[in-house]
Order: structure tokens, then sequence, then C-alpha cells
């Protein structure tokens, strides 16, 4: 079990993190730890530096200035384990869907028979067992993006990392899919950073909540959300949290 | 060049990969052995160097002559006439042919396209014949043209049209066939009619791809003019070519080989440019 | 069930027309010639064609082989050309696709040599080759190059970029993302290419042996020309017509079916 | 048959079948009969695949009922017009056109006059934020200022009936909530009919009078009517609306 005390240990350390593209500062000295374990969300308002953050948070790209530490070690895909889930459903089309999970072992060289076991457990938690030989043009979007997720975590990342996956989805299909990704979160205990634009997904999953500025971007605060799991979208602690980070970015 | 599809506006993490290509780093010898222009320069020195290296050899025997020989070769011919004409005026020739072959075809072509792709019924009347005549590669033409219309200039301006027709109209009709539906959707809510549809929507709609139709069509020319030269001509481009081959002269075949190229090459620049400016809007995809 | 399978009637007219044109369109040229519209100097009416075709099959004069050997010499020099074009084009193009350094080295000869069209090749490769078959396969693998290349390379670049990030994520080497994702998605492209190249073989064979052969269906069309013999010419261009007809259908099933395996 | 006069729109039993790429038939629709009253705003919501885009094509006209009738004004209709402005999930907006052109291109259809055309075409530009803009191109703009052209150019028409085909779909989570309001705030000034076809929830109450909610499965039926009773100017964290929010997502069926 995973205690919720305070003292966990960083797997992540962020220090002082810019990157600027020619006279463009994006991003401003950043800098932050995630907990081992934890889940936290970033958000900010629609043209805040996010995907730039991101692409240098997955080490795409190098930042200007500052590093990024894993377990105290520089952060390195080749090294560590980073996964990532893209905002629009990213399946190879010539793979079936175990074909696409497995994927991600594939390129990090896991033991055969390991990746064969873990395969099968994680297609099982996810719910894809049935579908397991289709192609992802023989399933529906949200389909595609749950062999994403199920890929990212079959790796049994040192960070995953998710930019808004379920942004285009419908309500429904979004509580349950964000339902089912705590639930994995807790089963793999798995260290996640879920960023996204929708403030309500950013209350229900998360433990802790990082409030990005305006370009260039800075942190602007640091929320926690100590409500019990499940959580209710009408519990009013809820929608007083909800309420307070819509203040902080709020521009529509 | 290259540049990426613009696809619809996600935000994608792609997006910003372009603007750190533009970035300026610090020197280091294997950035500069992989900079391209360093390897276009290797490349082409290795492709002139042995390219002389294969003449210095005589590996093709007499079959070849060296760069600087070809170099030399145009100024010559730049500077004297055979059969009468100088360079320039065999350049001429050949760009005459194509222009008026080129107009020819373009003009029926892909008013036709356009209209089978409008109306099903001209479709049906039409296409089964056009179907008949596609397959036949425009060399094929050549002895019936020149049955029908002697070795002189119609004739040639003939092969031009056969072989310019078919990609003209092909594109014509797929640009009018390939229009998303709903843009003609929007029209009929404007309160516009059929008349509306095809001049707001299927014209504008359609430009790109029947100029992407005349940019195949002019290589399609180029090759098709050469041919007509090559078998018959008393001018031209082809008949440099194939004088250089009947005075066994590596040199002058090489010669208007590159200046085919070239002038080519311009034309195609020419289309593209004209393309450009009365398109701005339209949005460049992978190309090479 | 919302989904069932039915069959939908095309209008009568609409299967009549192109019956109806087809039949007029011969009936056409018929007429012209037996009616002495156009002279029989210039043009040969479909019934004398018909009649020649029979002939050429068992009669080898006057211009010294069968129909069967014309059309498969041609073929010969056709798909040796293709497949040495496929074979160098694909790699090629799928190399300068992704590899700098493979774009940098090759881009600039492939640009110079692009606008020369391939006929203007056959005097040179007279020179080298004589009029025999390499030199025709040397022209037609240089004009069913290119299109192998732009294709692959083209399908490379059209490589979605969010699956190269995610590739990039797991700390895959550029060679596993140019093996696994690269060419999976450029393949599609790269079949793409066999049909446009086959199709640009075989006009150029054509254009070849009109200028050097000694047999072969590009060679019957000149002697056709040579003999003033309109039959035969329009003999001649039928059957390259058809032979290319048939080379494309080929071509097409055997693209669908690679497709089919890598795509579902 | 007999219609009342008192609705904007009203449609009859509709069903709708459609043949798919010559040799798939596809019952898309199953008996839907709803009507809209003046100056109501009504959202027609249902998850991916239930047929309401294809309802909203037949209000349009653009579709033909494969059974029963739609009335406008009590005449039923029988092809596209002017006066019902549609607005698409893909904006398709001309990419040809500028911004102007784009949005005076219903009024210069219809003959009118350059210089009225364009003062029409610069106040409805205005309205939906883009002044300065009226000179791009349409790739030059946000998928956001993208839907405020269309909308732009639906009005400019000057409909009597707004039909908005899930108009914010590709929009993200923020630009989607400004892009509602503004439509709150123009339907405020503009007073029209309004059918806006949604499978968001959410918007579905911050915009709605009333929300016909379809089932989840082809065919598409009528699954649900909701009223809206909320004050205008709503707010997404208002505990009723959070509530009437819950109640829709529980009585509405999950596909995955």
């Amino acid at each position: 079990m995973k205690k919720m005390s305070g003292k966990r240990k960083a797997k992540i350390e962020v220090e002082q993190l810019t990157k600027s593209f020619g006279d463009l500062l994006v991003l401003n000295d950043i800098s932050f730890d995630v907990k081992e374990g934890e889940f936290l969300s970033i958000v900010g308002p629609t043209g805040c530096g996010k995907t730039t953050f991101l692409n240098t948070l997955s080490t795409l790209m190098p930042p200007t200035r500052g590093r990024i530490l894993i377990d105290g070690e520089p952060a390195d895909p080749k090294k560590h384990n980073i996964s990532f889930v893209f905002q629009e459903p990213t399946c190879m089309p010539w793979r079936t869907v175990k074909e696409n999970v497995a994927y991600g072992m594939e390129t990090k060289k896991f033991p055969k028979k390991k990746a064969e076991e873990r395969l099968k457990y994680i297609l099982g938690l996810v719910g894809l067992t049935d579908t397991e030989n289709l192609y992802p043009n023989q399933v529906s979007a949200s389909m595609e993006q749950r062999i994403a997720v199920a890929r990212a975590f079959a790796v049994d990342p040192d960070l995953l990392l998710m930019d808004e996956p379920y942004g285009q989805l419908d309500v429904k299909l979004r509580y349950y899919l964000e339902d089912e990704l705590v639930r994995l979160w807790k089963a793999l205990n798995a260290t996640v950073v879920f960023v996204t634009h929708n403030i309500e997904e950013a209350v229900y999953v998360a433990e802790r909540i990082l409030v990005l500025s305006n370009k260039p971007t800075k942190i602007k605060a640091e929320v926690r959300v100590d409500l019990p799991r499940p959580r209710s979208l009408i519990d009013p602690a809820f929608v007083e949290i909800r309420k307070r980070v819509t203040e902080l970015i709020r521009w529509w | 060049m290259t540049t990426p599809a613009t696809t619809t506006a996600t935000s994608s993490i792609a997006n910003e990969i372009q603007k750190q290509v533009s970035e300026k780093r610090p020197f280091s010898l294997s950035r500069f052995l992989k900079d391209r222009r360093f390897l276009y320069c290797v490349s082409l020195t290795a492709f002139f160097g042995i390219w002389k290296y294969i003449d210095y050899t005589q590996v093709l025997g007499n079959g070849i002559a060296a760069p600087d020989a070809v170099v030399a070769q145009i100024w010559k011919l730049a500077n004297k006439t055979i059969a009468g004409k100088s360079l320039w005026g065999h350049i001429w020739a050949s760009t005459y042919r194509i222009i008026i072959g080129f107009s020819i075809a373009a003009v029926i072509a892909v008013p036709l396209g356009v209209i089978m792709a409008l109306n099903r019924y001209v479709n049906a009347i039409v296409k089964p014949v056009f179907d008949l005549i596609k397959p036949m590669p425009p060399f094929a033409w050549i002895s019936c043209a020149i049955l029908w219309f002697g070795i002189d200039e119609p004739s040639k301006i003939f092969i031009i049209v056969v072989g310019t027709f078919v990609p003209c109209l092909l594109n014509a009709y797929m640009g009018i066939r390939l229009i998303e539906p709903q843009l003609y959707d929007v029209i009929r809510m404007l309160g516009g009619n059929r008349k509306d549809e095809i001049l707001q929507v299927g014209f504008p709609a359609a430009f790109p791809a029947i100029f992407a139709g005349l940019q195949i069509s002019l290589s399609c020319a180029w090759t098709c003019v050469l041919s007509a030269e090559l078998v018959s001509a008393r001018s031209g481009l082809g008949f440099i070519i194939i004088q250089g081959m009947q005075l066994s002269r590596p040199a002058m075949v090489l010669a208007g080989m590159v200046v085919l190229a070239f002038v080519a090459w311009a034309t195609t620049l020419l289309i593209t440019g004209l393309e450009k400016k009365l398109c701005p809007w339209k949005r460049e995809a992978v190309q090479m | 069930m919302a989904y069932e399978t039915v069959k939908v009637d095309t209008p009568l007219v609409l299967r009549i027309l192109p019956v109806a044109s087809v039949v007029a369109f011969f009936g056409i040229w018929q007429g012209v010639v037996d009616f002495g519209i156009v002279p029989n100097t210039m043009l040969a009416s479909p019934t004398q064609v018909a009649v020649l075709f029979w002939e050429k099959l068992f009669v080898a004069d006057p211009d010294g082989a069968v129909l069967s050997v014309h059309a498969w010499v041609s073929i010969q020099e056709a798909f040796t050309g293709f497949f040495l074009s496929l074979l160098v084009g694909i790699p090629l193009g799928l190399m300068m696709g992704w590899f700098n350094v493979a774009e940098g080295l090759a881009r600039p000869i492939f640009e110079l040599i692009r606008p020369i069209p391939p006929v203007a090749w056959i005097p040179l490769t007279i020179f080298w080759f004589g009029i025999g078959i390499p030199g025709k396969v040397f022209i037609i693998w240089l004009s069913g190059i290119v299109p192998c290349v732009i294709n692959s390379y083209v399908g490379v670049r059209m490589t979605s970029p969010t699956l190269i990030q995610m590739a990039r994520t797991y700390g895959a080497t550029d060679w596993e993302i140019f093996k696994k994702i690269c060419i999976p998605s450029a393949l599609p492209m790269v079949f793409g290419a066999m049909t446009i190249s086959q199709a640009y073989c075989w006009t150029t064979l054509v254009g070849a042996e009109y200028l050097a052969a000694d047999q072969g269906l590009g060679y019957l069309i000149t002697m056709g020309r040579r003999l003033a013999s309109p039959p035969m010419v329009v003999l001649g261009m039928i059957c390259v017509g058809l032979t290319g007809v048939a080379i494309g259908i080929v071509i097409e099933r055997l693209e669908k079916k690679l497709l089919a395996g890598i795509r579902r | 048959m007999e219609t009342s006069q008192e609705y904007k729109i009203d449609c009859q039993h509709i069903s709708k079948t459609f043949v798919q790429k010559g040799t798939q038939r596809v019952h898309v629709l199953e008996d839907i009969s709803v009507n809209v009253k003046n100056n109501e705003f009504l959202v027609i919501l249902g998850p991916g695949q239930s047929g309401k885009s294809t309802l909203l094509r037949i209000i349009a006209g653009l579709e033909t009922p494969s059974e029963g009738n739609v009335y406008l004004d009590g005449k039923e209709v029988s092809g596209p017009g002017a006066d019902r402005g549609l607005v698409f999930q893909s904006y398709m907006l001309f990419p040809w056109k500028t911004v102007l052109g784009n949005v005076e291109l219903g009024p210069k259809l219809r003959g009118i006059s350059k210089n009225e055309r364009r003062e029409v075409a610069q106040h409805y530009i205005d309205l939906v934020g883009l002044k300065g803009f009226e000179n791009h191109y349409p790739h030059q703009l946000s998928g956001g200022m993208k839907q405020r052209v269309g909308i732009a150019r639906a009005y400019s028409n000057n409909p009597e009936l707004m039909l908005l085909d899930e108009p914010f779909g590709q929009l993200d989570a923020q630009t989607r909530y400004f892009m509602e309001k503004e439509t709150a705030r123009i339907w405020e000034t503009e007073k029209r009919t309004v059918l806006f076809v949604t499978n968001n929830i959410e918007e579905a109450i911050f915009l709605g009078d009333r929300i016909l909610s379809l089932q989840g499965k082809l065919p598409g039926r009528m699954h649900a009517m909701y009223e809206v009773h909320l004050p205008r100017p709503r707010e997404h964290t208002e505990m009723k609306f959070l509530e009437l929010r819950q109640k829709i997502t529980d009585a509405s069926e999950l596909t995955l």
C-alpha cells in the first residue's frame, strides 16, 4: 500500500527549467519536484507554453538552462523510462492492438518472457483482452487512446507524461476513462504528470495541481487536492477547489 | 524543398519542433559534416569528379565527353549556327512547339475534364472513349502523326497535344471530383444555386489540382517534343542531340541534354511561380 | 439492425450511354475509312486491323517476328528495367526521406538528372550499349526510378510526427524509428509508386524501341510507318495500349494484395 | 397533415435511411418528433454516431427524410435556403477567400450591393470579435477564430433559424468555454431561433433552453427532453448546473 504521508521520496526534480526560442522566452525558471508514485496535474491558460513545457520535460527538446533529474540523475530516455501519452491517439495502424501495447517494451528491450507476462497483465487491467487482435482502425477513437495509455504504463515508467489525452471525448466517456486512469495509477504505482486545459479533469484525477501562468511561463500557484476517492463532481469541497483553480487562470 | 503538411490545428507537440531547427547552436565538426550545404558540395564534386574520371579512363570508350568538354561545346553551339539556326534558335524552336501544343491541349482538356466531373451524362459518353485512348503512350502516336501530317511542325504539335491532353484532363476531373462536398452545402445554405456552386466552389477548389495537371503535362510535353524531334526534325534541341549522335560526338549529345534539362527546369519554375501568384491561399504539402 | 447490405442500380441511361459511345466510336471510325472520307493511306479501319491481327499471330513477315515475339521482347525489357528501378529507387528514396546525410549526398545528383526526359538518353546509350537490350533496360530504369524515389521519399516524410515523437520518448534510436515507424507508414506510398513507375516504364519503352530496336511492339509501329501500312501502325498502337493495361492490372492486383498484408 | 403555426420548426416522425458507398444501407434516425418555438435555443445532445448531425441536415434541407416531414413556419421544408444559417463542425471556410470574403458571401449570392454587404459583413465580423482580421486567409487563423468566421458567415445572411453542428468539437476546453460564452452573448444581442448539436453535456446545459437527448446507438431515437430553468448568464460551477449535469450524465449510456 502506498503511504499518503508527505514523506515520500522525490522522484523527479526539475531545477530552474528555462527555454527560449531566439529572443522569445517561453519557460521562465520553473522548479518543482514530483514525489514517487504521485499524481500531479498541471493546468494553464490556453496559449501558455504547455507544449514546450512537455517537450522539454520529456527531453525531446533540450532546455536552454536548468535540468531535470530522475532519481538524482539527469533524465535520459535511453536510461530512464519516460512514457508520453499524446493528445491525438498515436497507434501504429499496421500493428494490432496487442502489438501496439507491446511496442514500448520492445523498444526498451524487456526480456521476452517478462514482456509477455506484463502485456497480458496490462491488457487485462485496461480491458483490451477481447480486442487484442484487432487493428486500430477497427476500434473507436477512445479505444485507441486507451491503447496508448496501456502502452505507456506497460514499460513501468519512471515518469508518465500525459498531454490532455481525453480532450476530445464525450463527457461520460471521459469520466469513465479518468476513473480507469486512476485505477491503473494505483495498481501500478506510477509517477504521473498530467497536463490539461480542463480544470475539472485536473481536480478530479490529481493529488496536487501546479498552475502555470501565461507566457513566459512560470509556476503561479500550487494547489493540493486532499479529497478522498472516488471523488464526486458535485461535492462542495470539490467545486470549491475547481473554482479556486479556475479563478487563477481564467481568461475567458 | 519540403515543408511538412499542415494538418488541422491541434496543439500537437510536433508544431514547435520546426522552431528548434532555426536555433543557433555552437559550431562542431560533426554538425559541419552533416550540414546540407556541405553535403551538397561533396555530392556535386563527386558527381563531376567521377564523370571526368570515366572520361579519362575511357571505360565507355568514346561514348562520353568530360564535363569541361560539354561546357566548351555549349559555348561553341551558342556562337555558331547548325542547320541555319543558333543555339537560341533551336531552344526557341522546341519551346515554340511546346507553347502551341500545350496551349491547345490545355484549352480543350481542362474544360472537358471539368464538364465531365460536373455532368455524369457527358462523363458516361466521353469517359469510355477516353479510357480507350488513354493507355496509348504518346510515342505510339508518332507514326500516326507522320502518316497524317508529314514530318513538319503540325505532326510535332500533334504529338504534344496528345501527350499533354491526358494529364490535363485527368487532373481537372479529379480536382473537381475530390472537392469536399460540404463546401457545396455551404453555398446551398447561403441561398446559392447550381451556378453559384460551380463558380464559387468548383473552380477555385479545383485550381490547385488543375495546376498540378499542367505541371505534369509540361514535363510530358518536353518528353514528347524531344521524341518527335529525335525521330525527325530540322531544328530543336532534339535535333542537336540526334546530330551529335549521327556525327558520333558525345559532347554535342551531352550539351543538348544539359541545355534541355536547364530549359525544362526553367519552364517548370515559371509554372510554379505563376501558381504561387494565383493561389496565395494554397498550403504546401510534402513534395520533392 | 442499423446496417444492412443492399444493391443499388444505376439508372438505365447511364448504363447504356457508355456502351453506345464506344459502339459509336468504332462505327464512325469504320465509316470514315470505308466511305473514303479519310484516305486509306492514312488510317486503317477496325476490321482491317482485326484481320491483320489474326495474320500477325502466325506470320513473321514483313517485320521479322510474329506478334507474340514482339510483345514478349517488350515485356521482358519493361519488366527488367522496372524491377531494377524498384530495387534501387525504393531504398534510395526511403533513406533520403529519413537520413540527412543520404539526402544531402543523393539529392543534388537526382535533381540534376530529373529534368532530362529519359528519351534524351537514347543516343548516349546507343554509344554505350549499342541497340541491344541493355541500353533499353537502362533507359527504362532511368524513367522508372524517378517516381520510386519521389514516392518513397514523400512517404517517409509524411510519417506522422507524433508517432516519431512517441518512439523517441521510448528511447528508440534513429535506425529503429526508421525501421519500425517510417518504413511501414511509407509503404502505401511506395506501393503507389509501383503503378506510376510501371506506366512510365512502358511509355518510355515504346519511345526507346522507336529509335533503337529490331524487335518489340514499338518497332512494329515504326515498321508500319516505314512500310506505309496504316493497319500495322494501328495494330501496334492497340497492342501497346492493351499490353500496358494488362500489366497495369497485374501490378494493381499485386499492390492491393501487398497493402492488404499490412493494413486491414 | 395539419401543423400548428405557433412553432418555428416542427418535425413530425422523421426517419432516415442512407445508402453508403453504394452497397450498405444505414438506418440513422427513427421516428423523431420535436418542435422549436420562436427564439428558443434548443440543443440536440447525443454521443458520437447517434444521427444528430443528420437530423440537423434534414432540418437544413440538405437531406430529405425517408419518412416524416419538417415544417418551418408551417410550411414544409423542401430544400436548403437562405432563411436558415448553418455552422459546420469542421468550419468549412473557403480557403481562397479572406475572412471578409467568406462572411460577405451570403449577401453577395443574394445580389446585395457591394457597399451594403460590406457593411453587413463588417457588423458581424465586429460582433464575433474579429475586427482587424478582415483580410486574413482562413489558414492564418486559429481554430476558435475560424469558427467565429463560420458563425459570422451564417449570421450575415440574416437567417431566421441558426443551425450549429458541433461547432466547438475541435477546440480545447478553455477556448470552448470562451466560445460558449460568446455564443450566449451573440444570441442575446441577435435573438434567433437556434438549433445546436453537440456531444458535450456541459455545453448543452450552458446554452440550451431545452435539451433533446438522443440514444447512443444507431438508429438514433429520442431518449429524453430536459428543460433548463437556470438564469442567464450561467456559471459552470453552480450547484444547480452541476446537479442537472449529473442527472443527464447518469441517464445517458456509456458507449466505449
